[in-house]
Formats: structure tokens, sequence, C-alpha cells
């Protein structure tokens, strides 16, 4: 166990550096200098090489990319070049931001997601599945700037005007209006997920429901809810679960569209600003956080799965 | 009549499917009596466990009774509400599923599931469920107690798993135990040792069972009375005595037939035609393969009382030729063999050439990457040595795991040796990444699941030219594929169908001509007979004797089946865990001295068709890592006969038990074949076959 | 088949997704106006006979851009696809028929690039090569050909284990032999279902880029872009959104029903 | 003035913020407009481009402009409370021209050869050219006046001669100063406090303007001025200024090296359509040279080309494109107003035969290939501080002071006129001299100036003394509120 979980862990963090070393290499890549990006359109020539020196942009890759790797291990993301200013703080802040909302909308995914999966599988073959699991289907053809445009268009100026399409600007005006504007954000996030994983547990659960052990149960005239809760559930929630933390990933995909909708001060936002502004440090940073948080979310999948299934737990001892 | 425990009236099972509703078993009647095993036998798809199902209750999606009623006691369990149901099973009717490693949840552990029912259905504290529960596990024969409960079923083994499915069954003291072909899928061994179980608890507790099986031996074995079933329907139903001595239906008379034992087989030597597609929906549904029938058999099925207790679904039982089979038992036992149609029975001479020789022939699996660091260093063949002469059938047998698959894989090139050497002809193939041709030409392989190895979108015709592409680099005639499809019995329009719409049978036949198409000198047989129905099993091996006679091919038979083994092979080869611990003429399965590992494997097949009882102590498999660099006998932690520490610590010679045999055993030749007999004689009368 | 044809969910599906690449291939025709055409005394207004689906801020009609959108995104959904299964075809025929270190090695590179978030993963990729449709298709393609990867190994792994693929390899068939007419013809059920299910998604995460500006050439626009254009504006002037939406919504719900209920067929269905 | 009332706390948003408040290398209206409160220049450019005193209470060029003698208002004390004199001046200025401080403004203060202070408080600059806007220059943000020595950081802290204190900084959230009180213009400033918001959204931004938890929003985009129309206790306000997207058409290259193409382009574009569309109505047309209307040496007398696209066809068949002209478009979307220009002119001009295709890149590809060195492209200038520096830069042959010049135009007497210009003291001869120049360049000139932007604001009723401003300035010292 002990030993799975470690080697879970370093690969996890391989995972991670080459991860780092891949998005160094692209930004690398990039067809813009950042020193004329800084001076902008007054510089002379003389300016830009003082400054790639200035920056040590006139080093070695390999050795730049070691440098910053160390950097980064000490939580030091180097410095913006856009703002001046380190990265990590700034990261600091805006990471709080998607994490509160990726939270709020991973939440509403493991509530709805497994409900809908259990209440479908439940009532598989009737007019209530039918409905549900066609809109579940439905549910994963909507991307997030989908959901996004039709909640704003819905609830934030379009028909009512009851939420805030956007402004969230942390707990500083008290929980009520911070919640009153991540409520949009977060369902935006959540529809696409919670319809995947929804349906994912749907199968999981009536592959369960149909599996030899629930019928041995059944057949030793346990009660329904034992046969449910006690010999489905644990079984169904495997995949299940896996789905929904494998989906933290494509979460952190998506919060970058969302926090675009709705002007959200995140780290998806903060990475599109890196992009426009080629300001590589923060491109940089923001990719490997995302990609950590991505990996680790796997792990933590894994983990939970561990948690849950026995059969599992004795394999990787 | 006295009142039945259960009663089946004129019961109709059907499914929903796309195409509409098929009735799968039709005017089923039968009872099982208080204390009664009733057998109920019939080839797969027969519909088995559709019965068992709707015994219960409890048929799948899309399965409903259509007509007919099935009484428990005075309750009819089709109209019980759910509540009713759920008070009775478990409590009253228990059942057995196939697969125990699938009826056991993987996520609970083995206590729980085991006390959970008791705790339903009789009222009981925690504790007293924990102390029966024990209880339970003692009567099946578990030791380890607290230690098992607390295990998950993925710990266990499948004779364990398959013991505390038996034990969950019984662990409400139910009136009925409903057990849905309990042994599938266990090997010969554990499978000898949980019918000893059923036997055991049939003598100690008055249980009614309704044992389902295939296995015919098994059921004439365990049951009271037994219940044929063919394509639904009852074919013949009676004591286990009279239907397996003086059977009265033709389908019945052609099993008893087809069935090989290890002490004898029936005399009569009826020639089934290969299993028809679909049986005709009206009239009796065996028409189409019974050599007798004649056009009135379209005619409406009736269930004719032939004798008191004994009924036959066949219009013409009294016309039936007279058939008996010698029941074999103890008392005609012994060492002759009565009956014995294997008339292949000239040894093949040592002088012949070998056209295969293994010399110290050595693999282990080797796992994926990551698993590196697993101890998994086990060696699934040790230093296998032999030799296939031309023409003979040499038989590779041992348990589950014992690395007969392996040993095939690696001659057919599917698996690398670790070390040694297999020589074809003159080459040694055992390190080459690539056969030439020629070699893979001259070695083919009919899998344990012979229908399976044809591509399913691909035509019969480009399946059986393939060959002829592959290695004479041209297209076969017309003509040659035609006569290839006859001799297998396939008419040449199945040339053109797609291999996934023709039966089972068909496509055997199919990969069997595909084999003989290049006329290859060594055909190996891995279990090609296990998956297949008992009369299928006979068909396929008279063919594949016709066959070798055409050919003068040597076949390699892998198999666990003994009784098989022993009515087609000319050589016997013991493995145990990848080390051959005896080899030699076919008498070596039929007579002692045995070593002890073959003299296990001859008690269980023995046992199986009960001319045994198994009373020989099996030591349980453990799960520790046996052989594992011990310099010993790898046998040593199993023998029933262990001399001492000599087995732990020394490598058995090997010993010439004859003119081409050899056993690797402390034990010497002469004193072996006194034990085995001896203890033989006594034993044969202590306990009688009920 | 049969059963196919009454499911009404495929039937359905399939009608909307055959409108759909219809109204497409037929864009020029059907369209009123020219997609770029711009009515500049027509700015933004709704959705009238003229202008059946309203138009934008430059008095383009969003009908005639929604056609031709339609046109953008169903190419570079299918190139995107096209891209995925050029490498993940062979690559997961390939990891699945060898095994071994072949298969590790291709797997551990598909991991590598799964345990990228897929967003980010082509946000890279077009900020380094620059949005056009064909980088697009090239950072979508890229994106999903993991997983695409993944599934075909898995269903070509399921048939690997068959005996018949054994008895071609004991018969002395060469490897492209075997992967090519044994392995590829069995594996395709799956695979097609792959096919709907990646289609889906490959329109749905190129639409996103294209969202986010990174995709197609402006006065071009597939709907995502459509989307992302009239963000500004789209609560006075909500048909400029509400039908690029639709269409999109349809397309991929059409091709994820489509997937679910060839998945279905296949499972219950004989193989044959 | 009468009525005045002091006290209180203005509040303020912006739509983006401050991240480094040391005046030379800041770059954002934000920081500019911060460090503006903390900070004082030597001169101040008001609303009508002319120079004001700032720190410096007069100024003497020599007779040929080339030297300039500043004398600084004495007492002034910083923050700190040590009196700022000449010394800090030079200090000032040095950082700037010192190119390790990376400040932006180096090009812009001009050809300053040397600085010196001759006493406390008499600064004397040497240029190695006339440059008659010179006092103008120092009034740009980067060369307000730090002490020479602190120990502060002053990135994030200030310690100036301004009418406000720092109080609290926090980036992406809020700035707050305090009143300076000693502040050497007396009177002011009349609020005791000003509080800067950051709303990256503008939907709050106008809902917190409209609920009254801010005062003033500083920027209303153009988009945005229908949800501040009509709505009680707000005033709309706008002026128009010199920022302009030009459409570039490099002069040096084929196909706009021939006048004849230019004109054609020129002519196809319905201006009043543009402004309408890119702008809502909120700017003024151009007439495709870069002095805006609002600048006292503006030319009303040069008209801005009508749409004529018959014309346009006969002056493309002339050049020798009768079939038309086919040609890619380069911009980006990274600043407002590109990508729709650039879209409309590819519709405008269709119809007189000019095939475009667009392509749009992102900023730093733009600045990188794009820029100075594609032939036909959009680009984006925010309004230049001084007249000389509006419209010399851009148009002089390159390298005779066009530094601007990204269209690569050389005309002998463009570059006559605007040189003499730049030089000459005297305003009359040199409105003259500008006003030959904008009609010549209007006619052949290589850039479309379809419209200047204008700067629209919102506020409160309540508050006084405030007006939009046609610079980036918002002068909170002279903002007072109602009671
Ligand atoms: N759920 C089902 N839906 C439709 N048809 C079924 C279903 N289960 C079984 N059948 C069909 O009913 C027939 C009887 O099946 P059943 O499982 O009862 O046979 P069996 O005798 O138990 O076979 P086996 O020995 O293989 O277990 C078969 O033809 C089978 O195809
Ligand atoms: N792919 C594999 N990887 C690792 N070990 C394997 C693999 N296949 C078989 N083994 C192990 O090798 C040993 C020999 O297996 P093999 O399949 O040859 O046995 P067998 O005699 O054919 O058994 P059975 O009667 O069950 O078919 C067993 O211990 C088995 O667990
Ligand atoms: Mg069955
Ligand atoms: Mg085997």
């Amino acid at each position: 166990m002990l030993k799975f979980l470690a080697a879970r862990i370093v690969y996890t963090l391989a995972v991670l550096v080459a991860v780092s070393a891949l998005v160094f290499v692209v930004t690398e890549l990039l067809p813009g200098n950042v020193a004329t990006m800084i001076l902008g359109t007054d510089a002379t020539a003389e300016d830009i090489a003082r400054l790639t020196r200035l920056m040590g942009l006139d080093q070695p890759p390999a050795q730049r990319f070691i440098h910053w790797l160390g950097g980064v291990i000490q939580g030091d993301f180097g410095e913006s070049l856009r703002m001046q200013r380190p990265v990590g703080p700034i990261l600091a802040g805006r990471l709080a931001n998607s994490l509160v909302l990726a939270g709020i909308a991973f939440a509403m995914v493991a509530v709805g997601g497994l409900a809908l999966g259990l209440v479908t599988a439940l009532n598989e073959g009737t007019r209530l599945d039918r409905v549900l699991s066609t809109l579940a289907a439905i549910g994963t053809s909507l991307p997030e700037f989908v959901t996004g445009t039709v909640l704003i268009l819905i609830f934030a100026g379009g028909l009512f005007s009851v939420l805030p399409p956007s402004g969230y600007d942390g707990f500083r005006d008290g929980t009520v209006d911070a919640l009153r504007h991540l409520a949009l954000p977060a369902c935006a996030l959540a529809v696409i997920l919670t319809a995947y994983v929804g349906r994912v547990t749907r199968t999981s659960v009536i592959d369960a429901l149909r599996s030899d052990y629930v019928r041995t149960a059944r057949l030793k005239g346990l009660s329904e809810r034992t046969v449910v809760l006690r010999h489905v559930l644990p079984n169904a929630l495997v995949p299940a679960v896996t789905v929904l933390f494998m989906n933290l990933g494509w979460m952190f995909g998506g919060i970058v569209v969302v926090e675009e909708i709705f002007v959200f001060p995140g780290i998806g936002r903060l990475m599109l600003f890196g992009i426009a502004e080629r300001d590589w440090p923060v491109i940089q940073a923001c990719a490997v956080v995302i990609a950590a948080v991505y990996v680790f979310g796997n792990l933590l999948g894994d983990l939970a799965v561990l948690a849950i299934n026995p059969r599992l737990r004795e394999w990787t001892a | 009549m006295p009142d039945a425990l259960l009663g089946v009236d004129a019961l109709s099972i059907a499914y929903r499917s796309a195409k509409g509703e098929t009735r799968v078993v039709r005017d089923l009647t039968f009872r099982i009596d208080e204390g009664e095993i009733v057998g109920l036998v019939g080839e797969s798809g027969s519909g088995k466990t559709s019965v068992a199902l709707a015994l219960l209750n409890y048929l799948p999606r899309g399965g409903r009774v259509v007509t007919g009623d099935i009484r428990y006691r005075d309750q009819s369990l089709l109209t019980a509400s759910r509540r009713e149901l759920r008070r009775i099973h478990g409590r009253r009717i228990a059942h057995i599923a196939q697969d125990p490693a699938s009826s056991l949840n993987p996520a609970l552990r083995v206590g729980l599931q085991l006390e959970e029912g008791m705790l339903r259905h009789l009222g009981i504290s925690t504790a007293e469920a924990r102390n029966r529960a024990l209880a339970l596990l003692e009567e099946v024969h578990l030791r380890g107690g607290e230690r098992i409960l607390q295990a998950y079923p993925h710990m266990l083994s499948g004779g364990m798993q398959q013991r505390i499915c038996i034990a969950m069954a019984l662990a409400c003291d139910p009136d009925l135990i409903v057990m849905d072909e309990p042994t599938t899928g266990l090997d010969a061994s554990t499978e000898a040792a949980i019918f000893d179980l059923l036997r055991e608890l049939k003598a100690h507790r008055r249980l009614s069972v309704l044992f389902i099986s295939h296995n015919l031996a098994a059921v004439r074995g365990m049951a009271d009375r037994v219940v044929i079933l063919y394509g639904g329907r009852c074919m013949e139903h009676g004591p286990t005595t009279t239907v397996f001595v003086r059977p009265l239906h033709r389908y019945t008379q052609m099993l008893l037939n087809s069935l090989p034992t290890m002490r004898g087989a029936a005399t009569g030597d009826i020639d089934m035609p290969w299993q028809a597609a679909r049986a005709p929906a009206e009239g009796c549904p065996f028409r189409d393969r019974c050599d007798l029938a004649q056009p009135e058999c379209g005619q409406e099925q009736v269930l004719v009382e032939v004798a008191p207790a004994h009924g036959s679904a066949c219009r013409r039982w009294q016309e039936l030729p007279a058939f008996t089979v010698t029941v074999p038992n103890a008392a005609n036992g012994g060492d002759s063999v009565p009956g014995d149609w294997n008339d292949n029975d000239v040894p093949s001479p040592p002088g012949r050439e070998a056209v295969i020789a293994v010399r110290e022939l050595t693999h282990r699996y080797r796992n994926s990457l990551l698993a590196a660091h697993s101890r998994a260093t086990r060696l699934s063949l040790d230093k296998v040595s032999f030799e296939l002469r031309a023409g003979e059938v040499l038989a590779i047998i041992g348990e589950s795991g014992s690395g007969k698959t392996t040993m095939a894989r690696c001659l057919v090139g599917l698996a690398q040796p670790h070390s040694g050497s297999i020589v074809v002809g003159a080459t040694d193939v055992a390190a080459l990444r690539r056969r030439p041709l020629a070699i893979a030409r001259n070695l083919q392989i009919v899998f344990q699941n012979i229908a399976g190895s044809l591509h399913p979108r691909k035509r019969v015709g480009t399946i059986l030219e393939r060959p002829f592409l592959l290695y004479e680099r041209r297209h076969a005639t017309d003509d040659q594929l035609r006569d290839l499809a006859h001799s297998v019995g396939l008419r040449a329009e199945m040339l053109e169908k797609r291999s996934g719409r023709l039966s089972g049978g068909e496509r055997q036949r199919v990969a069997l001509a595909r084999a003989f198409a290049p006329r290859p000198a060594v055909i190996v047989l891995d279990e090609a007979f296990s998956a297949l129905d008992v009369s299928m099993k006979m068909k396929v091996r008279n063919l594949l004797q016709q066959k070798q006679s055409e050919l003068s091919a040597s076949y390699l038979l892998i198999s666990h089946d003994l009784p098989l083994v022993r009515s087609m092979a000319d050589r016997v080869l013991v493995l145990f865990q990848g080390w051959v611990c005896e080899v030699g003429q076919r008498r070596i399965i039929e007579a002692p001295p045995y070593h002890p590992y073959t003299e296990t494997l001859v008690w269980s097949a023995l046992a199986l068709e009960s001319l045994k009882p198994s009373t020989f102590e099996l030591r349980p498999e453990t799960s520790a890592d046996t052989g594992t660099g011990a310099a010993g006998c790898r046998f040593h932690q199993r023998c029933p006969r262990k001399l001492g520490t000599i087995c732990e610590r020394e490598a058995p010679p090997q010993r010439q038990a004859g003119p081409d045999h050899t056993i690797a055993c402390h034990i010497p030749v002469a004193e072996l074949a006194t034990l085995q007999h001896a203890e033989w004689l006594p034993r044969r009368g202590a306990e009688a076959v009920s | 088949m049969k059963a196919l044809a009454k499911d009404p969910l495929f039937v359905v599906a399939l009608a909307v997704l055959t409108l759909h690449v219809v109204l497409a291939l037929l864009a020029t025709h059907v369209a009123p106006y020219p997609f770029d055409q711009m009515h500049y005394d027509a700015a933004m207004k709704p959705p009238s006979t003229t202008y059946w689906f309203g138009t934008d801020r430059y008095g383009r009609d969003v009908f005639s851009r929604v056609l031709y959108g339609g046109q953008i995104t169903l190419a570079f959904g299918f190139g995107a696809v096209a891209v995925c299964f050029l490498v993940g075809l062979p690559a997961g025929l390939i990891a699945a028929y060898f095994g071994g270190i072949v298969d590790q090695v291709i797997m551990r590179i598909m991991d590598v690039l799964m345990s990228f978030p897929t967003l980010l993963l082509g946000l890279l990729i077009l900020i380094i090569a620059g949005p056009n449709l064909v980088n697009l298709i090239l950072a979508v393609g890229l994106v999903y050909c993991p997983r695409t990867t993944r599934v075909v190994r898995s269903a070509a792994l399921a048939v690997r284990q068959s005996t018949f693929i054994e008895a071609a390899q004991v018969r002395g068939e060469r490897a492209p032999y075997i992967i090519v007419r044994e392995l590829l013809p069995c594996a395709w059920g799956p695979i097609i279902v792959e096919f709907c299910i990646r289609l889906g998604y490959a329109i749905l995460l190129g639409a996103s880029f294209n969202y986010l500006g990174l995709g197609v050439q402006p006065p071009a626009a597939d709907w995502g872009a459509l989307v992302q254009e009239a963000r500004s504006y789209m609560v006075r002037a909500p048909w400029t959104v509400i039908f690029p939406i639709i269409f999109i919504s349809t397309l991929v719900a059409s091709l994820h029903l489509l997937g679910d209920a060839l998945d279905e067929w296949l499972k219950e269905g004989d193989v044959a | 003035a009468q009525g005045v009332q002091t006290g209180g706390t203005l509040k303020i948003s912006f739509p983006g913020s401050p991240r480094l408040l040391d005046p030379p290398i800041t770059g954002s209206a934000e920081e500019w407009i911060i460090t503006s409160w903390l900070y004082n220049n030597l001169t101040r450019v008001d609303e009508k481009f002319n120079v004001q005193p700032d720190l410096a209470e007069s100024w003497e060029p020599n007779a040929n402009g080339t030297v300039w003698t500043f004398k600084l208002v004495k007492g002034v004390k910083f923050h700190s409370g040590r009196e700022a004199t000449a010394d800090d001046v030079v200090h000032s200025i040095n950082r700037i021209l010192d190119p390790n401080t990376k400040s932006r403004g180096k090009g812009g203060l001009g050809p300053i050869a040397k600085v010196e202070a001759v006493d406390p408080y008499t600064v004397r600059f040497t240029l190695s050219q006339p440059v008659a806007d010179f006092p103008a220059n120092l009034a740009l943000p980067y060369a307000r006046i730090t002490p020479r020595e602190t120990k502060l950081n002053l990135n994030t802290q200030a310690d100036g001669t301004g009418p406000f204190l720092l109080k609290e900084f926090v980036v992406g959230e809020k700035v707050v100063v305090e009143r300076n009180p000693n502040y050497f213009r007396k009177g002011f400033p009349r609020v005791d406090q000003v509080q800067a918001t950051i709303y990256p959204d503008s939907t709050a931004e106008i809902n917190a303007l409209k609920e009254g938890k801010t005062d003033i929003m500083w920027q209303v985009r153009p988009d945005q001025v229908p949800l501040l129309t009509n709505v009680g206790g707000i005033k709309l306000e706008e002026v128009p200024t010199g920022s302009f997207v030009p459409i570039v058409m490099r002069a040096d290259q084929p196909p706009f090296d021939n006048p004849l193409v230019r004109k054609a382009l020129k002519l196809t574009l319905d201006r009043k359509v543009i402004v309408e569309n890119i702008l809502g109505g909120h700017g003024v047309i151009g007439n495709d040279q870069s002095l805006p209307p609002n600048n006292p040496f503006y030319d009303t007398a040069v008209k801005a080309s009508v749409r004529d696209i018959a014309k346009a066809k006969q002056l493309l068949a002339q050049a020798g494109y009768p079939n038309g002209l086919k040609l890619t478009l380069y911009t980006s979307d990274a600043r407002v107003g590109m990508l729709p220009l650039a879209l409309l002119t590819q519709q405008m001009a269709k119809e007189a035969g000019f095939d475009i295709n667009i392509q749009t890149v992102p900023w730093d590809v733009f600045l990188n290939t794009v820029w100075e060195k594609r032939p036909f492209y959009i680009n984006n200038w925010f309004a230049r501080p001084t007249t000389d520096t509006s419209i010399t830069p851009f148009f002089t042959t390159r390298d005779k002071g066009g530094s601007l010049n990204d269209y690569y135009y050389s005309n002998a007497e463009v570059d006559r006129l605007l040189l003499a210009a730049q030089a000459e003291l005297n305003p009359q001869t040199r409105k003259q001299l500008f006003g030959k120049a904008q009609q010549i360049i209007a006619d052949d000139g290589p850039a479309v100036i379809p419209f200047f932007k204008n700067n629209i604001t919102a506020y409160r009723n309540n508050v006084e003394g405030y007006s939009a401003d046609p610079g980036v300035n918002l002068l909170a010292d002279k903002v007072w509120l109602k009671r």
C-alpha cells in the first residue's frame, strides 16, 4: 500500500516535471520576443538586446529550465514580464479564487452526477430514466461557453436579472454576495460534467445491479435497501469516483472558458492574460499549476477508489 | 402422492428479445421431495439456469414464466409478493450460483456476506451469527475461522470461494438448495472435493437439492432422481439408478453412449449427428439429430410413464434398441478394463522417430514492466524434456496451472521459452523469433476455444483457403476447398457463409478443417474438448481420431479430463507446477504404480464418477509459494505419501517403472505399487456408492 | 441494424446529424446572403422575414453566418478526428498487438499527453503554431489522439486475446497481416462509437478554442466564434448567440446519442 | 471657485489595476493617473494642449530652442518633508535616460544632451536639436519628479510632492490616497481621501456607479454607453482625443507606393458608418492625418475623403489594377477597434475591387512580424501629449526624425514643413507650416485615419470640478463633492 502510494506519487511528480519541460519547450518556441513585448513600439534594437540580456533570456534554454524548475520547487515562479512582479503571489490569489469556483462546481458534480446516475439506474427502463438519460446525453453536448452564455441570458440580464453575470471579487462583500457571484459560473462549469458523471454512474450502477453478487444478495432475501446500499453502491462507485476525479482536469480546462465568460479573476483568465501578453513566466506557472491540479486530482481519484474497493487495495499492496 | 417440497407444473419460460418472444423451456413438470436430490441434466443452452431462476422467481430481465406453476409446499411462488419472497429466499430456498467468484461481492468481507442472511432471517445477534458462521466454515471444511471471515473474496481460491457460497446457502438451514452447476470453472481436484462435501452434507443434513449439471458423471454420483432436459423440454426423468442404467429415450442413450469414464464405457456405439443449428419448436426437439427419428416425431410430445416414477418423452421408447450401461462401480472396477473401446491400444514402440524433441525446456512468465519487483519468479515450466513420436498421441495431464498451456504455447511459438530446446525435424525453434513457414505449417494447434479461433467476419471459404495462400502461395481450387469441407462433414454451401453466422458445431468443424488443411505432422490439442458438451466432445474426438489415421499425424493432447485422455492417448506425461513427475504409456493412469501426484489425479477422477470416495486427504492448496528455490520435491507439501524431510530437501530421482515409464519420486517403484494396490482394495468396500 | 432503426433516439439523432451535414454542404445555396456581407443600416436587427435569425453588429445575416459556420465546424470536427485516428488507430493497434515494451512506450507517451488538461494542451499548441483552421485541427486532433489511442487499444486488446489471433500467429502470419486483416475488422464496433463520440468532443473543444479567439480568422466564424463575437452585446441582441448555440448543441448531442445508440446496439446485438 | 465644499471621500472606479508606481517605469493609464496624484512634473499640459507650470514656475529657451532653463517653485516639500530642489529634477530626468531603468519615456523626452542644476531652483536642459514643444515633453507621466534618495520601494510606495499621500495599495483591488496637508497649491486638494477601486468587470463597475458605491467611472467603453444614458443621478461626458486606429499602407512597396491606390482605398470608406459602428458614434471622423481636431494646430480646412466607389474604381484602373487588387490586411484583436476596422474595410473596399483577406495575429506577433514589416495592416496609437509628437514622427522620412513612420513614407515637402514646425517657436508660423503638411498628408499620405476616439466618462451628480479629459488625466485635486 505504502509502496504503491510512494510509486504513485513519484509517478505524479515525474509527470509534472515532464509537463513542465513540455510547457517550457512550448514557450521557448513562442514566436514573439519578450523584450519587444515589454518595450513596445517605441523601442530601439539596442534597447531590446539590452533587456534580453538583463532578463537572462540569452542564456541556453536548458540552463534556464533548470533554474526555473529549481525556483518552482521553492515556490518561485519567476517574475511576470508584463506586471514586473513575482508570479507566485499573483498566482496564489488567482488559484484560490479558481479553487473556490472549482470546489463548488465539483461538489455540484459529485452530488448531482452521482444522484442522477443512481436515480436513473434504479429506475432503469422507466419513463423517468429515459427522460433523464436523454437529458444527460444532451448535457454532455453542452460546452461551457454554451451553458455560460445561456445562463447569462436567462439569469443575468436577458430574461431575469437575478444573479450577477460577473464581478466576483472574493469574499470581501460577504459570503452571500460571493456565493451569488459564484452561482452562475459554478453551474456553467458543472453542467457538462454532471451529465457525464451521471451517465458513467448509471452504467456502473446498472452493471452492479445485474451482477451475480447482487443476485446472490437478493436471493439471500435481503431488503432492497441493504442490497443497494451495501452491495451495489461500493462497487458501482468505483468507476464513478474515478471518472469524477479524472475530470478535475477537464474542469480546470473548462474553467478557462468559464472564467472568460464570467470575467472571473481566476487562474484561467490569468493564463489567457499571459497568452495574450506573451508573458511566459505567467503561462508556465499557470500551465504547471493547472497540470498539477490535474495529476493530483487523478491521484486523489486513485486513492478514493482504493479506499472504496478492497480488491484494488490488495493488488497494490 | 405425498406433498412435494417443491412442485413444478407445466412450466414454460420465455425471453423477450428484438425478434419477439422465444420459449426456452416448455411444459416442464417435476417435483422435489424432502431430503431428495434431483439432478437436472442438459446441454448448454437447454434451459437449466432458466429453470433454476424461475424456481426462485428471479428470472433475468426480459424473461418470464409463460404458463405453469411452481409451488413451494402450499405456496405458489409465482404469485408470491416480493415481501413473501424475501422471507423464502435464503431462509427456505437457497441458491448457489454457477460462478462462485462473481457471486461474492468483491467489496465486502466474507464474514459479512455469510452473516447478513442469518441476521436478516434468524433474528439472532451479531455474536451468534458470527459463531454460526464459524461453525459453517467448519462444516464446509474451511480452516482458518476468523481469518477467513475477515478476508475479502479475492483473497480466497476458487474452491474456497465455492465453499463460502455453499456455507452461505446453508446458513439459514433452508429446506431446498438450488445448485446451478456448482463446480463449473473449478479444476478437477477442487471439483472432486466439492462433490465430497456435498455428499457429506447430504448424509448429515436432510437436504433437498436441485442439482444442475451437464456433468453426467457427477449427477450419477449425486442425484437420487434425474430430469434430462433437451431444448427446454424434459426428455426423460426417473430414479438415477434406472435412467442411467436403462435409459428409455434415444437422447439419454446417446448421452450415456458418449460418456467416457475411467473404468469403462457404454457398450453401444451410436453415431450421433453433429449438433443441429436450432432445435425445432414443435414435436421432439431432438428429432433432427436422432438416428431413429420418424415423421410422427414432429407431432406433439407426450411424457409417458414407462415405469413407476420413470417417464420418457420418446414416442418410440418401446422400440428403442436395447441399451444397457454397465454401471461402473467399485465392484467391477479393479484392474480390469471392461468395454475399453480404444482400439489404438498398441503402445508406440520407443524406437519410433521423434517428430518433436523437447529438451530441458524452461519458461517463466515475465509480468509487466512495472510489476518487475514482484517475486513472480516461479517457473511455469522447469526443465521439461520429452519427445513426441511420429503418429502417436501424447497426452499432457496435470491440474490447472501446472503449465500445460504454457507447454503448448512454447511448442507453437506463442511463448518464448527461457532456456532449453525444441527440435522440430532438425531445427531448434526454441529461440527463433519467427519460425520458418515450413515449420509453422507442420505444427498446427487446435485451441480450447475451437470455434473462437475463427475470424468471425470472414467467409468460411476464405478461412479455409488461407493455409494454401500462406504455405503454398497459391489459391486453392474449388475442389480442394469442397473436399476439405466434406472431410469434416460440412456442405459446400457453407463455404460462402461468414463464420460468425455458423452454429457452434459448424464453426468447430471449420477450425478443424483449417488445421488439417496443410496436412501437418503435429497437431497440438490444448483442452480442445473442455468447452464442448458431452455429445459434441465425442464427435470431435472421433473426427480427430479418424483424421489422425488419415494423415498419420502426431497429436499432443492437453487435457485435465482423465477419462478422455484414457480414451485417446498412447502415452501420458504428468506435469506438476511445470515439472514432469511421471511419463509413460497410457496404462500409467490405469493401474499402479503411480507417482503420488498422478495418484491424486486418478483418484479425483474416480471420485467424480463415484467409483471411489476421495477420502484421500488432499492437502489444500496453500497460498505459500511452493517450489520457489526449494531443493526438494515440488509436490512434497501436498503429497499424501510424503516420506519426510528427504522430500523437502532432495530432488527426487528419476526411477524406471517399466519399459518407457519414468516416475520421479523418492519412494521406490515397487513400494509405490504395493502401497497403492493395498490401499485401493480395503477402501473399496468401506464406503458403498449410494 | 433493424433494432437500431427502431430506436427512436437513434433515428432522431441520425436525422439531426444528416440535416446538419446537408445544411453545411449546401450552405452556399441555402444561405440568403454571403456570410460576411454587411448591411450597415440593419445592424442588430431581431429575426424577421428578411433576416431569419436577425443580424449582428455589422448588420451581417446571422442565419447565413450560422450556415457557413456549420461548414467550418464540421470541417474542423472531421479534420481533428481524422488526425486523431491517423495517429490513434495505428498506435492503438500496434500497442495492443505487440504489447510489452512497445505498448508501454506508446502508452506512456500518451499518458504524458493525457496528463495535460485538454484545453491547456490545445492552447499551448495553438499559441506556438498560431491560430488558424489547420492548426486548430492539428491541436484538437493531437489533444484527443491519446484518448482515441486508448479506445482503439482496448478495443483491439479485447480482440487481441481472441483465439483467432493466436491461431493466425501459429499459422505463421506476419504482424501487418494480422493487424490489418484480423485485428482491425473485429475492433470496428468500438472504433465507430469512438468516432462519433470523439467527433462530438472535437467539435466542442474546437468551438471552445474559437470562443477564446484561437481559431479561424475573421470574418469567417464557426459557431464558437459566433458566440464569442457577440459576447459584448448578447444581452441586447440575444439572437446573435442563441442560434449558434442551438446549432452546436444539437449537432454534438446528435453525435453523442448516435454513439450511445451504436454502442448499446453493439453490446446487445451479435457481433457478426 | 465659489461654493466649493471640502472634505469627504471621492470614490473612483478603474477597469484595470495599477501594478507599479515608480514613475519612469509606469506603463498603464491607471498608473499614470495614480502617480499624478502622488507626484508633480515640471510642467503639465491642459485639456487644450497648452503647457502649464507645475513644479516649474517659468521657463525660457535660448534663441534657437536648444537650451531650456526652468525655474522651480520654492518651498515645495516631498511627503517625507524634504524640499524638492533642482538636484531631484536632474536625478529624475537622468533616471529616465538611464537605459538600465528600462523606462519607456526615454525616447519621448526629446534629444536631451545634458541636464544640470544651475542652482537649487534652476535646471538647465541642453538639447542636441531644437524642439519647440520641449516644455510639453516634460509633462510626460514618466517625468514625474521623485526624490533623489529614498529608502522606499517606489514600486509600491511613494514619496512625491503631489496633492495626495499614498495610504494603501493592493494590486488588482484598490489604491487609497489621502489629502496632502502640505501641498504647495493652497486650497487643494479639496477632498480628504480618494479611493480608487479596480473593477475588472465592466458590468459590476456600472452597477457600482448606479448604486452610488462609486462617484466616478473613469472610463466608459462606447458599447457601454447605452447602459448609462438616461440613468438618474448620473452624468455622461465625452471628449475627443488624439487616439486613432490607422490603416497602414506602406509607401515604399507596391501596390501602395502608388498614391493612386492609396487614394482609392481612402475613397472606399464610409467614415460615418465606421464611427457609428466601431465607436457607436463616440468619436470624430478623421481626415487621414494624425493631428486630432482638438489640437490647436489642427487645420479645419483639410477635409476627410467622402465615399466614392466610382472614383475609387477609376483610380485603381488608372493605377494599373482594372480588375481589382488582391491584398492581405493584417490586424490584431488585442486592441479595441483594430479588428472591426479591418472587417469594415474589407467589406467597404470590396465594392471598388479590393479583394482583402484578413489575418488576425496576437499582439506580440503583430509587434514582431507585422508592425513596420508588412505592407498593409492596421495599427493602434494612443494620443501623443504634444502637437509635434502627434504628427512629425509619423510622417517625416524615417532617417529624418520619422521614428514612428512605419509607412516608410517619404515626401520632401512634408519633411521640410514638419521639421520647420518642430523648431519654430512662433505659434502663427507654426500653425501655417502644420496646416500645409496636414493637407498634403491627407491627400497623398500613406495612412487611412478614419476616426479619433472619444474619451467617455461617467460620474454622479454630486461630483464637481471634474470633466472628461482628452489625455490621460484625472485631476483629483480639483474635484470636490457637493453634499
Ligand atoms: N437473459 C436472457 N435473455 C434472452 N435469452 C436468454 C437469457 N438467458 C438465457 N437465454 C436463452 O435461454 C436459453 C436457455 O438458457 P439457460 O441459461 O437457461 O441455459 P443453461 O442450460 O443454463 O445453459 P448453460 O449450461 O450454458 O448454463 C438459451 O438459449 C439462452 O440463449
Ligand atoms: N500470462 C501469464 N502471466 C503470468 N503468469 C501466467 C500467465 N499465464 C499463465 N501463468 C501462470 O503460469 C502457470 C502455468 O499456467 P498454464 O496456463 O500453462 O497452466 P495450465 O496447465 O494450462 O492450466 P489450465 O488447466 O488452467 O489451463 C500458472 O501458474 C499460471 O498462473
Ligand atoms: Mg446455466
Ligand atoms: Mg490451460
